[in-house]
C-alpha cells in the first residue's frame, strides 16, 4: 500500500462524497492506495502544500486555476475533471433571476476568487460590471436581507441554506448554463508525480470515479458517515440535498462522462474554455497550456457498470 | 483664614498633622517654621485647598478668589515642554490673557528673578536655582493678594535670596498682599515676617507663636542688634519644638 | 461658614461613596442599556433573525451550543494566552536587545516594522510549509499579530529614564545589565503595562486571525472557525453568541490586565496612585 | 596622563562618527544582508519561485507589473491615511472624552474593548448592509482595526500627569477644559505619539483588512485584492512584490510617524533628547 | 583631581564654564560657591564624570575607583518605585550586596539622617528635605573616598543642617575622605571647608579662593570671632563675584 493524500477545496460535505465513498469502498485499497483526505478551509491552501510536496493530490477548483499554473511555469497537470460542469450557481430572491441577463440588474456577491476567475469571463461575455460586484465573506445574510442582490454559490449547497433560514427558495442560475464551460473540481499533481509515479496517478483517478459512481448511485451512508466525522456540523439533510442536485444539475455524469466514464476530459472541451477565457482577457492567448493537462488516466469508462 | 483643630493622616497612616489652629489676618506676612517633615508643606496644600483635612476645618473669611493667588511649591513644578516665557505666562493664560497681552508682565516677572534673558530656554536647561526663580516669577505675575510659597528661597545663594526678599516686601507694601511663606531659615523668617509660626513634629503642631516686632525692614534691620536677638529668640523656640519630638 | 463647609463635606462623602457604586453599577447599567437597545431595534424594525439577532436569541443559542461552544472558547482562550505569552516573551526581549544596542535597534527595528504590517493571511501558508509543527505555527502567527505594542511601547518605556537617576547609575559604576534590570525596566513598566493592555486585544485577534488561516488541528476548534462556519451556514444566532463570547473574552482579558497594571503601579506612578482628597 | 586623554578623547570622537554614519549604514548593510541570504536560501535550496521567488525575481516583477502595483499602492496607502487620521480623531477624542467624565469611562471602555476584538471579517457583511456609503464603510472597517492603540496609550498619558502640576492648576482655577488643552494634552504626547507609531502599521493592516473583506469599489484596486489574485493566480512573485510594497509602506509610515515624534518631543522628553556627552 | 582650563558650552549655546582650573587634593575638603546659574553644578557633572568639557581635561591623580564615590544631587533622584530602603541599598545593590547583608548599615545611614523608622515608605510618602536626606543616605551608606554633594542640605531647617554638617564632618575625619561640597550658605562652606572656591557667573569661572585655616570644627568653633571673621571674607568675596558679572 502507498499512502497518499488528497487536499480538498472546504470542509468536508457532500461535494466530496466520491472521494470519501472510495476511501470508505475500498475503490483506493484495491490498486494500492492508502488514501489520507485533507480537507480544506476558509483559508486552508492545499494547493501550495502540494507544491511544497507536503500532499500529493489537491482538488483544484476549475480549468482556469490549471492554465494559471501553466501560466505561470508551474509543474502542475490536471489529471482528471470530477466535475463536468461548474456547480457554481447565482441565487436570486424568487422571482428576481429568470435569465442570467436578469442578475445584471442586481448588486452580485461574489468572493475575490471569484472576481479573480468566472467573473472576468462574465465581464466580457455578458457585460457585467466592476460596480454592481459586492465582495463576498461567506455571509449571506445580506443578501437575503436585499432583494435587489445576487449571491454566488453552490448548487448543492445554498439554496438549501436559504431555504431553511429565510424560509423561501432563491431562484438558481447554473453558471454552466450561461456558457460557463469550465470542468471543476479537478485532480491535480506535480508533473513530477506523473511522470515518476503514473500508477499511482492511475489508481488515485479510477478510484476516485469508482467512489463517485458507487456514492451517486449505490448506497452513500458509510461515505457520509465519514464526512460527518471530519465535519460534525453538516446534517443528513444537507448531505442528501448535495448528492440530488448533483444528479439533478449533472454536475459529475452528465456530457463526455456518459460515455466515457465520471473524470473525463476531451482536447475540444477544453480548447474552447480556454478560447472563452482568452477573449474575456482572464489570460494571454498565446499560452501553452498543452502541459497543464493530461487525458492519459481518463476516458476509460472505468466504473460505468456501477451505474444502475 | 484660619484653621481649627485640623488633622491630617495620610493613606499610609502617616498623622502628618494633628489639631493644629492657625489664623492669618489679611495683610499679614505669616511664617511657618519647623524641623524637616514636620508637615508645613501638608499645612500650606491645606490651606490653598488642594486637600481636605481629616478632621477640623480650614475656613476662609470673605472671599478668596483663584485670580488672587500665587503660590511656590517646594519643587519648581514647571511644564517641562514649554519654554520659560510659556510657563510664567500659565497663570496670565489661565485667565484669558493672550501671551502679546501678558508678555510685558511676564517680562518684568523674569527681570525681577534675574532671568530676563532666558525667556526661550526649556526648564530642562536651567539650573536648579534657576527653575526655582521662574517658579517664583510665575507666582508674582499676577501680582496676587494672596501669596503661598513654600521654600521659595531655598535653593538660591545669599545675595540673590536678599534680593529677593527685598523685593517680596516691597511687593507687599505695594499690593497689602497677605502671605503665607514656608521656610528653614530663622533669619529670613524674622526678617520677612510679621509673626512666625514655629512648628513641632510628629505629629505636626503648632508649637509656637512670636511677633516679630519691626518698623522697618532694610539692610539696617539686618544688622540691628534687634533683629539678632530676635533670630536667637526664633532659633531657641525651634529647637524647643524639634527637641519635643 | 460652619454650615455652608458641613454642606461641602457631606457632598464630598456622597459623591465618594456614588463614585465606588457607580464604578460596577455604570457599566452594568450601560450594558443592560445596550442589550436592550439592540433588542429594540430588532423588534421596532422587524430584521430577521438571520441577519441581526436579538440578544435574547443570541442568548438562548449561547445556552444551546454551548456543547460547541463552550470548548471553541476554551481552546481561543489558550491560544491567545499562549501568544499573549509570547508576544511578552518576544516585545520585551526585542525591546531589551534594542536597548542594549543601538546597532541592533538601528539594523532591526526595520523588521520589525515589516512583521507588523505583514498581512498574515498572505504569508501564513508560507509559514506552514515550512514550520512543520502546527501550533509552533499558529503561534507564530498570533505572535506577529500581537508583539508590535509591546516592542514598541517597552522601546519607548526603557528611552524615557530619568536622566538624572541614569546619571546615578553611572557614576555608581552599574553595569549595563543592572542599569537594564534596577533602573530601565521598573521605568518602562507603565509603558509596557499599556502596551500590554493593547496587546491584550490583539493576542486573542491573533489567536482569531491564526486559527482562520491556520486551523486548530489537533487542538480541536476554537471560535474563528465557529464563526465562519455558522456565518457560512447562516446559523447567525450562533455566529453572534461565538461574537458575544469573544468579546467577553476581550473584556476579560482586558479587564485582568488592568488588574496586574493597576497592582503593579499603584504604590508609585501618577497613573495609578488614588488622589489624596 | 595627557596622553591618555587624548587616545580616549580621539576614541570618543572617532564613536561618535562611526555611529554617525551607521546609522544609514547599518540599516542598509542588514537590509542587503537579509535580501542577499534570502537570495542564497532560495538558490541553495532550489525552492521553485512558486513557492518562495528569489529577491531578484522580486523585484523584476516590482519594475514589470509596476502598471499595477504601482496604483494599487497608492489606493492602499491612501485607505491607510485616512484610517489613521479616523483613528487619530477617534482615539484621541475617546480618550479625553474618557478623561472627562469617570462615567463615560466606566460605562464606555467595555465596548471599546469589544471593538477592538471583534473580528472586523465577520461584522463586515452587517456593517455594509447598514452603511450604505461605501467609503464610509471601509473607514469604519479600518478605524476598528487601528484605533485602540492610541485610544489606551492616549488615556495612560491623560492620566499620568505630574500631580504638581494638576495641583498647580487647580489652584490657579482652571477649567476642565484648560486643564485638558495646556495640561494633560502636553503631558500625553509622549504616550500618543507611541500609540501613533503603533497604530500607523495597524491602519495599514486595517486598509488592507477592510479591502479584503469589503472592496474597494471605486476607489481602485489596492494591494489586498492584489495579493490575493495573485496567489489565486499562483503569481507568487506578484504576490511577494505586493507583500515587498506593503512592507515599504509600513516602514516608511513608521519613518515618518517617528519623524513627527521626534521633532514633538525633542525639547522636552527624555525619550527624544540627545544625551549631552 | 584638577581641572585645566575646562570650558562647557551646551547644545543650546550656552557656555556654562570657562577657563576653570580647579586643583582638588586628596583628602581636603573643598566648597563650591557661587551665585545661582553660575555653573556649580554643572562643574561637579563634569569632575563627576558625567559630561565631556568642550574644552580642557579633567584629570585623576591616581585611581578612582566608582565604588569609592558618593554623589547627592541637586535633586533627590529617588527611584519612585522603590521604598526608602532599597533606594539607598542601591549603591550597594550595584556592587553585588543582597539586602539582608546590607540592611544593617542601610539603617545606619537612614538612622544618621534621621529617617530610621520611613525604611518602607515610598519617596512620594515625604517631604521635600526628607527626600533630600534618604539622597543624603544613599550617598554614604558606602562610606566612601570622595564625597560630591550639591546643595544636600538647601532644603532642611537649621538643626537638622547643622546635627548634619557635624556627622558629616566626623564621616571625613573617621574616613580621611574627599569632599567636593556645593553650597549657597557662606556660613556652612566655611564652617566645613578647608578651601572655599568662590565662582563668578556668565560664563563660569574661579573667581577667587580662599583657605579657612580651622584647627576644630565644633560648636566652638561656629560661635568664634574668628569664624564670624571669615564668613564676612566670603560673603564679600562672593558679591565681588556676583558684581562681576
Ligand atoms: N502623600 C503622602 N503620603 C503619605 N505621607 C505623606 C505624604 N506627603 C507627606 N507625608 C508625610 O507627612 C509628613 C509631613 O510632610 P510635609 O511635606 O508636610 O513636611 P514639611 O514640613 O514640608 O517638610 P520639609 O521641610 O522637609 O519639606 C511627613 O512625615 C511625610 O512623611
Ligand atoms: N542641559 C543644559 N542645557 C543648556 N544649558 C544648561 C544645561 N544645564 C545647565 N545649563 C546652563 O548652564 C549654566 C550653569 O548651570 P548649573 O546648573 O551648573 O548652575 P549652578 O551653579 O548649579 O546653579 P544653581 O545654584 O542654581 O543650582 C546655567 O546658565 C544653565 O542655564
Ligand atoms: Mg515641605
Ligand atoms: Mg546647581
Amino acid at each position: 500500500q502507498t499512502a497518499v493524500s488528497f487536499g480538498t477545496n472546504w470542509v468536508a460535505q457532500g461535494e466530496h462524497g466520491g472521494y470519501y465513498q472510495a476511501v470508505e469502498d475500498g475503490s483506493y485499497k484495491e490498486c494500492g492506495l492508502d488514501v489520507t483526505i485533507v480537507p480544506g478551509g476558509p483559508q486552508v491552501n492545499n494547493r501550495a502544500m502540494m507544491l511544497a510536496g507536503k500532499i500529493d493530490f489537491n482538488m483544484a477548483g476549475n480549468l482556469l486555476s490549471t492554465f494559471n499554473a501553466a501560466a505561470e511555469g508551474v509543474p502542475v497537470v490536471a489529471v482528471a475533471a470530477t466535475f463536468q460542469k461548474e456547480p457554481q450557481v447565482f441565487l436570486t430572491h424568487p422571482g428576481k433571476g429568470k435569465t442570467f441577463d436578469d442578475l445584471k440588474k442586481l448588486k452580485i456577491y461574489v468572493s475575490d476568487e471569484g472576481f479573480a476567475s468566472y467573473y472576468l469571463w462574465m465581464k466580457s461575455a455578458h457585460g457585467f460590471t466592476d460596480e454592481q460586484r459586492e465582495v463576498y465573506t461567506f455571509n449571506m445574510a445580506p443578501f437575503i436581507a436585499d432583494e435587489n442582490t445576487a449571491i454566488q454559490g453552490y448548487v448543492s449547497s445554498e439554496p438549501l441554506m436559504v431555504q431553511k433560514e429565510a424560509g423561501w427558495t432563491p431562484d438558481s442560475l447554473l453558471l454552466a448554463d450561461a456558457g460557463y464551460g469550465t470542468y471543476s473540481t479537478l485532480i491535480e499533481t506535480m508533473a513530477d508525480t506523473v511522470a515518476t509515479r503514473p500508477e499511482v496517478v492511475q489508481c488515485f483517478v479510477d478510484g476516485s470515479a469508482k467512489g463517485w459512481y458507487n456514492y451517486l448511485y449505490g448506497d452513500a451512508s458509510k461515505a457520509d458517515a465519514r464526512i460527518k466525522a471530519d465535519n460534525p456540523e453538516i446534517t443528513d439533510e444537507q448531505l442528501a440535498f448535495a448528492r440530488e442536485q448533483m444528479k439533478a444539475y449533472g454536475i459529475v455524469d452528465s456530457g463526455d462522462a456518459l460515455e466515457k466514464g465520471i473524470g473525463v476530459m476531451t482536447k475540444e472541451h477544453i480548447d474552447g474554455f480556454f478560447k472563452d477565457m482568452a477573449e474575456a482577457g482572464a489570460i494571454s492567448p498565446d499560452l501553452d497550456y498543452s502541459k497543464a493537462y493530461t487525458l492519459d488516466f481518463v476516458g476509460k469508462g472505468v466504473g460505468m457498470e456501477m451505474k444502475k | 483664614m484660619r484653621m481649627d483643630g485640623v488633622g491630617k493622616v495620610f493613606a499610609g497612616g502617616v498623622t502628618a498633622l494633628s489639631g493644629m489652629n492657625l489664623r492669618v489676618a489679611t495683610g499679614e506676612f505669616v511664617s511657618l517654621l519647623g524641623p524637616s517633615g514636620c508637615g508645613k508643606s501638608t499645612a500650606l496644600r491645606l490651606i490653598a485647598g488642594l486637600m481636605q483635612p481629616t478632621t477640623g476645618k480650614v475656613s476662609w473669611q470673605g472671599k478668596h478668589d483663584s485670580g488672587d493667588l500665587g503660590v511656590v511649591f517646594q519643587e519648581p513644578t514647571l511644564m517641562p515642554w514649554a519654554t520659560v516665557e510659556k510657563n510664567v505666562w500659565l497663570p496670565l493664560r489661565l485667565r484669558g490673557e493672550s501671551l502679546p497681552d501678558a508678555r510685558p508682565r511676564i517680562a518684568q516677572a523674569l527681570e525681577m528673578v534675574g532671568l530676563g534673558s532666558f525667556a526661550n530656554a526649556y526648564p530642562r536647561e536651567l539650573s536648579g536655582g534657576m527653575k526655582m526663580r521662574v517658579s517664583i516669577a510665575r507666582a508674582l505675575v499676577t501680582q496676587p493678594r494672596l501669596i503661598l510659597m513654600d521654600e521659595p528661597f531655598a535653593a538660591l545663594d545669599e545675595i540673590t535670596r536678599n534680593k529677593m526678599n527685598d523685593d517680596l516686601l516691597a511687593l507687599r507694601d505695594r499690593l497689602g498682599c497677605t502671605v503665607i511663606f514656608v521656610t528653614h531659615s530663622v533669619f529670613e523668617s524674622v526678617y520677612l515676617s510679621d509673626r512666625i509660626v514655629v512648628m513641632a513634629p510628629r505629629p505636626g503642631r503648632v508649637a509656637e507663636e512670636l511677633t516679630v516686632p519691626a518698623p522697618r525692614r532694610d539692610e539696617e534691620f539686618r544688622t540691628s542688634a534687634d533683629y539678632a536677638a530676635q533670630c536667637r529668640a526664633v532659633s531657641a523656640a525651634l529647637s524647643r519644638a524639634t527637641g519635643d519630638a | 461658614m460652619t454650615e455652608a463647609l458641613d454642606t461641602e463635606e457631606t457632598a464630598r462623602l456622597r459623591r465618594a461613596r456614588a463614585e465606588r457604586i457607580g464604578r460596577w453599577l455604570m457599566p452594568a447599567l450601560t450594558i443592560v442599556a445596550a442589550l436592550v437597545i439592540w433588542d429594540r431595534i430588532v423588534v421596532w424594525n422587524q430584521i430577521p433573525h438571520y441577519i441581526l439577532p436579538g440578544p435574547g436569541l443570541v442568548a438562548q443559542t449561547l445556552v444551546k451550543d454551548w456543547a460547541i461552544l463552550g470548548p471553541a472558547t476554551w481552546v481561543t482562550l489558550k491560544i491567545a494566552m499562549m501568544a499573549l505569552s509570547v508576544a511578552v516573551i518576544g516585545g520585551v526581549g526585542l525591546a531589551v536587545i534594542f536597548s542594549l544596542s543601538r546597532w541592533a535597534e538601528m539594523s532591526f527595528y526595520p523588521f520589525a516594522v515589516v512583521l507588523q504590517v505583514t498581512p498574515v493571511v498572505a504569508i501564513a501558508p508560507l509559514i506552514f510549509i515550512y514550520v512543520e509543527n502546527r501550533t509552533v505555527g499558529l503561534l507564530l502567527c498570533a505572535w506577529i499579530v500581537a508583539f508590535f505594542p509591546i516592542l514598541s511601547n517597552t522601546s519607548l518605556g526603557l528611552r524615557s529614564v530619568d536622566r538624572n537617576l541614569a546619571d546615578l547609575y553611572h557614576i555608581y559604576g552599574a553595569s549595563r545589565w543592572q542599569r537594564l534590570i534596577h533602573l530601565q525596566l521598573p521605568s518602562a513598566l507603565p509603558y509596557f503595562l499599556g502596551g500590554l493592555r493593547i496587546a491584550g486585544g490583539l493576542s486573542l485577534i491573533g489567536a482569531v486571525v491564526a486559527e482562520y488561516v491556520a486551523g486548530t488541528a489537533g487542538i480541536g476548534t476554537g471560535l474563528a472557525f465557529r464563526i465562519l462556519e455558522a456565518g457560512y451556514r447562516l446559523n447567525i444566532p450562533r455566529m453572534f453568541a461565538a461574537l458575544a463570547l469573544i468579546a467577553a473574552l476581550g473584556v476579560l482579558i482586558f479587564a485582568v490586565l488592568s488588574l496586574i497594571s493597576h497592582l503593579a503601579l499603584r504604590h508609585w506612578h501618577e497613573s495609578a496612585l488614588k488622589r489624596e482628597s
